[in-house]
């Protein structure tokens, strides 16, 4: 039977503007966001998805981008870090995340936001012990990580 | 990153799954993809051909019997066996998804990807034997039923054969039973584990240290009985750089001993 | 890497030496051989492709008969390109009449695993060296066992 | 688990006035936290083709053969570059070594002979980066294996495999430092302590974005613009320059923002050599990423170290005399920043402490393995592990407490500026005070109530004590000391600020930031001179060789910014102040520059506040106005200021001299509880106590503080490039390589005390690199808990659990390495 292809038309919705693009099969998510649709504000930090840079929500779930095909997101609303602030004022997360000095280099930044987002979303008011347990999969190397989750914690409902 | 070219297509029944399976012999089930997807990232080994399982509901979900079976889709992921009331029937499958990666990977991840991908390191493979769950298998001649003891042929190979798929798990009644392991790091990577189940006789499976969960069955849960019964397994564990092939024989003892102590305490609590 | 192991045949040892030096019985032993030629009676090449449940590692395998002293002992070097990985090993058998008949075959291999495939790390490629090298140990025994059935008629 | 605590500066000096010393918000981080950052992978161009490398499977081997046909004969493969043709194409890169070292070949793609898994073999460009690595496993290429040398132990083997014949052996560089008396100090000795073996292992601080670059040819003008996230672009350029014979300004270089270095990004030139050879052979712009895995093999390694023969001199009362070691540096396959560390560690030879009488034999040699050069404590760090750990064996061995035996030695805060046996200057600091608040965060005074406690859990609770001198702003005469033919001397950084035509206040640095807040903390500078709000002063971002001042040393390691670019800053921005002042004197028809005062954004006549000038008055002017001012009104408003460090040329025979301007310090005490039973083991209690000056940002100075402790226990318990015996590196990637994450980590209390540089002008002090104190305080630690446990001894800086487990195993195999005399 006819059911391979080796590329794919794909609709997705990203931060609200919908993308429709032919894509190879075996183009990741991370690769389509940043290289066709020019949304550079997810990252690479690995090629074993240990860092959680390219972090996204993919119909409301965070999920690895780099650890996805292009091809399997197709017909999803997806939410990256370009998506979070409206008019360009920063959300109560991200400005807790500069009043905390929460971000260094920044590269790993984004991720970290969207894991964040995804913890408070489903828990506004979580532990020091959650947070930790939220963010286990996105790694940063400048801040060592306490800043990060006082950030967190003072964007908590708590 | 950077995979080989790769056709791709996504079945909604499991019979057009297995037509597709069976329609290139180069085509493997791609399940949650958190292994499948970094081998091939790493083009150590890349299908010609993937038949992604995401958009087949018929494999997702989790059903308790009123014997208490639990009937596992194998594309439930990690993240909805922890949420599951259900799943609660059986608090160690919860616990131990719980300890498996990450948020992200939990979320995509499923217990059908875990058991078939069979990394040495992996988590439910030793559990299932313990709790000694019973796998279906799809194929073209039909349906099988394989005991987790059987199912495990070895690294990345189990009794899931080409073109076939694996539906879902049952998992017994039951609440013995422990889990314990040395990580890199917490909750990660796992150097040694150990799945144990106590439920008159004594289930210990060993993981990380042979291509296969290596399952023994002490005459008691008590220490000296369980390190006896490692010793008695003859381990010749891999050698690598988290830990010697002596290391890794001394963490089986203990952490063997730990799981069969916690599942022997559930078991005798009321 | 480093295996090694012991392993009897019930077969006179001639019969068992001549399935190690027939290059053709040997490539049957290989794991996922799809294809080989012979160039010699000490070199040959297979093409291989390695069951690695995730997809097979596709491999072509240069064989060279080193040393040999029949009708014991023969020591092989082994090259294999792959695009996911580069393996090289040297492995050399001895055999001995086995007590109660039989044949009995003391072998060691050294196994060296280069490319990305290293990068899966040893707690993935250890099991999978140890496996291929029982499934080779068990092709041989059919070999052997066809050979004798052969030869006694 | 529990979040982090700050204990505040006691009073050293007066409290700071204005910006410098506020925690500032930084400017940089609403871009980063929007996801509007730009970093190298984020530019593109039109018709840019994708470079992937084939890299070598072998750790050592001839090549016997390439063949790039079938690569280039895919359809969207734009072309290839091999090791063949860079040799044609291009010179040697320059070798900071003499002989043996400096007679080396290193090129940009392996000519010949492949020297470690992952060395770069050929290049091949493609319309997509997909297909670039399609193509590149098409490019045939033989190889003859040759044996691997892995271990540095035996690099001077008279049976080693040699690397590089052009060398004729495996040593690089050899050097013999020794100052003071040893004989008489080992002559007074009441005791001698040897400890056979020490090893400081291999890793380096993966920063989370690794190298890249987007190179486009201008083939009218022969120019180059490399836009990448290199950090000492200085330094590419002048390896990068000669190597492909141009002048240094055909090479622009354009940084913005930078995914983290930690030295880790300076050595990248000969893969932008390798991008600006395609760009001009292909006519397209060459867009390069480094994948982990690539990085992993080929970038960076810090240096690995053994200690040999240690012999310490000790007073029965744990006075140390001094000691004398052989260092054998394991530099890998290419000397890329080496041979420096050979003496980048003599910046901080005696550590904290007064011995007077050192001796050490330093060797370094090659390997098959990745190049290394800077990684976060370059060299220094690896030096003062060993002599934190030579104080901490001695005091075992000795039955002295750990914390008496350092304060009986530290060097005294009424002993500042103190100059070291090898004549380096220590501008100032309190290390007994900073010992002191250190034990106190981690609660030292129960420790052996914590201790029965944890017992009594079947845990053993060990604490340890580490320290760092984070030496800052290097006198690069220091690198005579390695080759007395190479003519570099002292630092320099710079730094533009001007008024614009609307009096705009715009600021541009030589530096390539990659997190430090450098137009943050340049902007405070700025606003206290100038009488104005941070918010008022505009830090251009990044680094641009064209467009923005840079200077010969400019870029960003080796702790400096705080001194070289501030100080820089400072200049620049005094002489825009006074070129205000004189414009407002002659506009106010000739009133002194003395009765005029810079305020609320312009300049005024002191007293009489109506008599104002507004910044965009001033700019308008200047720039657009400035008909009728006074012909020998010398004033543009744009000034360019260079800050050159007081430095001599250091005496090459002596190897004697001021190598570094400032010395911040960190002590750090630990307390782990270990699980006899596994050797697993956690830090239950963490404190990090820093001293680096005038904080300008103390908030920023405290992020570094964080950031480089994260580190250090990470590379103190998981962190290791480990190679098996055929070279093959085991931890490629993330997977096996742990970077501890957000559950690994201790609860940290941070202290800080303020110590100002006497040499500086802001009293700061360059800092950032004081992670090596962490690595010590895990490893004493390690060796306390053990204590009474078979008495191991901690000889490597990496203690996995397997190394905790076997020195509780088999306790006699590292005591085996210590005698007391």
């Amino acid at each position: 039977m006819s059911g391979f292809a080796s590329s794919l038309p794909v609709s997705v919705t990203v931060n609200g503007t919908t993308y429709e693009r032919e894509v190879e099969a075996r183009k990741l998510l991370i690769h389509f966001l940043r290289d066709d649709l020019d949304l550079t504000g997810s990252h690479v930090g690995c090629d074993t998805g240990n860092c959680g840079a390219c972090s996204v929500l993919l119909d409301g779930t965070l999920v690895k981008s780099c650890m996805l095909l292009a091809v399997q997101a197709d017909g999803a609303s997806i939410e990256t870090v370009e998506g979070l602030s409206e008019d360009g004022e920063l959300t109560a997360l991200q400005q807790s995340f500069s009043d905390h000095h929460a971000l260094q280099c920044g590269y790993c930044t984004p991720g970290m936001l969207m894991s964040a987002t995804a913890l408070l979303r489903a828990n506004p008011s979580p532990s020091e012990a959650e947070i930790r347990k939220a963010l286990q999969g996105n790694l940063c190397r400048c801040t060592g990580y306490w800043n990060i989750v006082e950030a967190v914690k003072a964007a908590t409902d708590a | 990153m950077l995979l080989r070219e790769v056709v791709y297509a996504k079945p909604v029944s499991i019979a057009e799954a297995l037509d597709l399976l069976a329609a290139n012999e180069g085509a493997r089930a791609l399940a949650g993809g958190q292994t499948l997807v970094n081998v091939m990232k790493a083009r150590a080994a890349s299908p010609d051909a993937l038949v992604d399982l995401n958009g087949i509901e018929k494999l997702r979900g989790i059903d308790l019997g009123a014997d208490g079976t639990l009937t596992i889709g194998a594309m439930t992921t990690y993240a909805e066996i922890m949420a599951s009331a259900e799943a609660k029937a059986r608090p160690i499958l919860g616990e131990v998804c719980a300890q498996i990666a990450d948020v992200q990977v939990r979320n995509r991840g499923t217990i059908g990807g875990n058991l078939c991908s069979n990394d040495p390191t992996n988590h439910l493979p030793p559990l299932m034997v313990a709790v000694e769950a019973r796998m279906t298998v799809a194929g073209w001649e039909g349906e099988r039923t394989v005991p987790a003891g059987e199912f495990f042929f070895g690294v990345y190979l189990t009794a899931v054969g080409p073109g076939e798929l694996l539906l879902r798990v049952e998992v017994p009644a039951g609440k013995g039973d422990g889990f314990a392991a040395v990580t890199l790091g917490a909750d990660g990577t796992c150097i040694v584990n150990a799945a144990a189940s106590v439920d008159g006789d004594v289930r210990v499976a060993l993981g990380c240290v042979d291509a296969v969960p290596v399952l023994l069955r002490p005459g008691s849960a008590d220490a000296e009985a369980v390190r006896a019964a490692v010793r008695a397994a003859g381990l010749d564990p891999p050698d690598d750089v988290h830990a010697t092939a002596e290391y890794r024989a001394h963490l089986a003892e203990v952490v063997a001993v730990r799981a069969a102590a916690e599942a022997a305490e559930r078991a005798a609590a009321p | 890497m480093k295996v090694s192991g012991e392993k009897t045949f019930a077969a006179p040892r001639a019969t068992v030496w001549r399935v190690l030096n027939d290059p053709t019985a040997m490539a049957r032993t290989m794991p996922g051989v799809e294809s080989f030629d012979v160039h010699d009676d000490r070199r040959w090449t297979a093409n291989v492709k390695i069951p690695l449940g995730l997809g097979g590692l596709k491999m072509k395998v240069d064989m060279d008969k080193v040393e040999e002293r029949p009708p014991d002992f023969a020591k092989l070097a082994m090259k294999g390109t792959g695009v996911g990985a580069m393996m090289r090993m040297e492995t050399s058998f001895n055999l001995s009449d086995a007590a109660g008949g039989g044949t009995t075959m003391a072998w060691d291999a050294d196994v060296h695993i280069a490319g990305p495939v290293g990068s899966m790390g040893q707690r993935v490629l250890q099991p999978i060296v140890n496996q291929q090298v029982q499934s080779v140990l068990s092709a041989l025994d059919e070999q052997v066992q066809e050979a004798a059935g052969s030869t006694s008629g | 688990m529990s979040s982090s605590t700050t204990v505040a500066p006691s009073p050293v000096q007066a409290p700071q006035k204005g910006w410098a010393g506020q925690s500032v918000p930084r400017k940089e981080d609403k871009r980063l936290l929007q996801g509007e950052g730009v970093f190298v992978d984020d530019v593109k161009r039109h018709g840019m083709g994708y470079v992937h490398f084939v890299r070598s499977p072998y750790a050592h081997a001839h090549i016997t053969r390439i063949d790039v046909s079938e690569a280039e004969a895919v359809e969207g493969v734009y072309g290839t570059l091999t090791g063949e043709e860079v040799a044609a194409l291009t010179d040697p890169f320059f070798q900071i070594a003499g002989a043996p070292g400096g007679q080396i070949k290193d090129y940009s793609l392996a000519v010949g002979k492949v020297r470690y898994v992952g060395e770069a073999v050929v290049a091949v460009v493609a319309e997509t980066r997909e297909l670039a690595r399609d193509a590149s496993e098409l490019v045939e290429v033989d190889y003859e294996p040759l044996p691997a040398l892995v271990d540095a132990r035996k690099a001077l083997d008279a049976d080693a495999p040699v690397l590089h014949d052009d060398a004729g052996g495996n040593l690089m560089w050899h050097g013999s430092y020794e100052w003071g008396d040893l004989d008489a100090a080992f002559a007074e000795a009441d005791r001698v302590v040897r400890i056979e073996e020490l090893h400081f292992h291999r890793f380096n601080s993966t920063p989370l974005e690794c190298d890249g670059a987007l190179v486009e040819y201008n083939r009218g003008v022969g120019q180059w613009t490399i836009h990448t996230n290199n950090q000492f672009p200085g330094f590419a350029a002048i390896m990068m320059g000669p190597a492909m014979r141009v002048g240094l300004d055909r090479l622009r270089f354009v940084t913005q923002d930078i995914g983290g270095g930690f030295g880790n990004k300076i050595t990248s030139h000969p893969q932008l050599v390798v991008c600006c050879l395609l760009a001009r052979k292909l006519g397209r712009p060459i867009q390069w990423t480094e994948w982990r895995t690539d990085f992993h093999l080929s970038m960076s390694h810090g240096n690995e170290r053994w200690f040999h023969d240690t012999e310490v001199a000790v007073r029965s009362d744990g006075t140390l005399l001094g000691f004398r070691t052989k260092a054998l540096d394991d530099a890998g396959a290419w000397l890329r920043y080496e041979p420096l560390g050979g003496v980048i560690w003599a910046q901080v030879t005696p550590g904290m402490y007064r011995w007077r009488h050192i001796r050490v034999d330093f060797t370094q040699v090659a390997t098959n393995k990745a190049p290394v050069s800077p990684n976060r404590g370059y060299s220094r760090m690896q030096h003062l592990w060993f002599t934190e750990r030579v104080i901490d064996i001695v005091a075992h061995e000795l039955g002295l407490d750990p914390v008496e035996v350092r304060k009986r030695n530290y060097i005294r805060a009424e002993e500042m500026p103190y100059e070291t046996p090898n004549g380096c200057v220590y501008d100032s600091g309190d290390y007994a005070r900073m010992l002191d608040l250190a034990l106190e965060l981690v609660g030292h005074g129960e420790i052996e109530t914590r201790r029965a406690e944890a017992a009594a859990r079947g845990r053993l609770l060990g604490v340890g004590i580490g320290s760092t001198l984070d030496s800052g702003t290097n006198n690069f005469g220091q690198s005579r000391l390695i080759n007395p033919e190479l003519q570099f001397s002292g630092n320099n950084e710079v730094a533009t600020v001007k008024l614009d035509i609307f009096g705009e206040i715009v600021v541009t640095l030589g530096t390539t930031p990659q997190g430090q807040g450098h137009e943050t903390t340049a902007a405070q500078v700025v606003a206290d001179i100038l009488r104005c709000s941070p918010d008022d002063v505009h830090v251009r971002a990044g680094h641009d060789s064209y467009w923005n001042s840079h200077a010969g040393f400019s870029g960003t390691y080796a702790s400096q910014f705080a001194v070289t670019g501030l100080s820089a800053v400072k200049g620049a921005t005094e002489m825009l102040a006074g070129e205000i002042k004189r414009l407002a004197s002659a506009v106010f028809g000739g009133v002194p520059v003395e009765a005029l005062e810079l305020a609320d954004g312009g300049v005024r006549i002191k007293g009489s506040p109506e008599a104002f000038l507004p910044f965009m008055a001033c700019g308008a002017i200047v720039n657009a106005n400035n008909a009728g001012l006074p012909e020998d009104l010398d004033v543009t408003l744009n000034c360019r200021y260079v800050y050159r460090p007081p430095f001599q040329v250091p005496d090459v025979e002596r190897k004697f001299g001021n190598l570094t301007l400032t010395y911040a310090a960190q002590i750090h005490a630990a307390v782990i509880e270990v699980d006899p039973e596994t050797g697993w083991y956690e830090l239950v209690d963490y404190a990090a106590v820093d001293d680096c000056g005038s904080r300008i940002n103390p908030q920023i100075v405290e992020g570094q503080v964080m950031g480089a402790t994260a580190q250090a226990i990470g590379a103190a318990m998981h962190e290791v490039f480990e190679y098996d015996e055929d070279g093959n590196l085991l931890t490629p990637n993330f997977y096996d390589y742990h970077v501890p994450h957000a559950l690994d980590m201790p609860p940290l209390a941070t202290g800080a005390i303020e110590s100002p540089s006497p040499f500086t002008p802001l009293g700061t002090k360059g800092m950032g690199e004081g992670g090596g104190a962490g690595i010590h305080a895990v490893c004493a630690a390690v060796q306390d808990a053990l204590r009474g446990h078979g008495d191991a001894i901690v000889w490597d800086s990496c203690n996995p659990y397997r190394r905790v487990w076997e020195m509780l195993e088999h306790p006699e195999r590292s005591r085996a390495l210590v005698s007391v005399t």
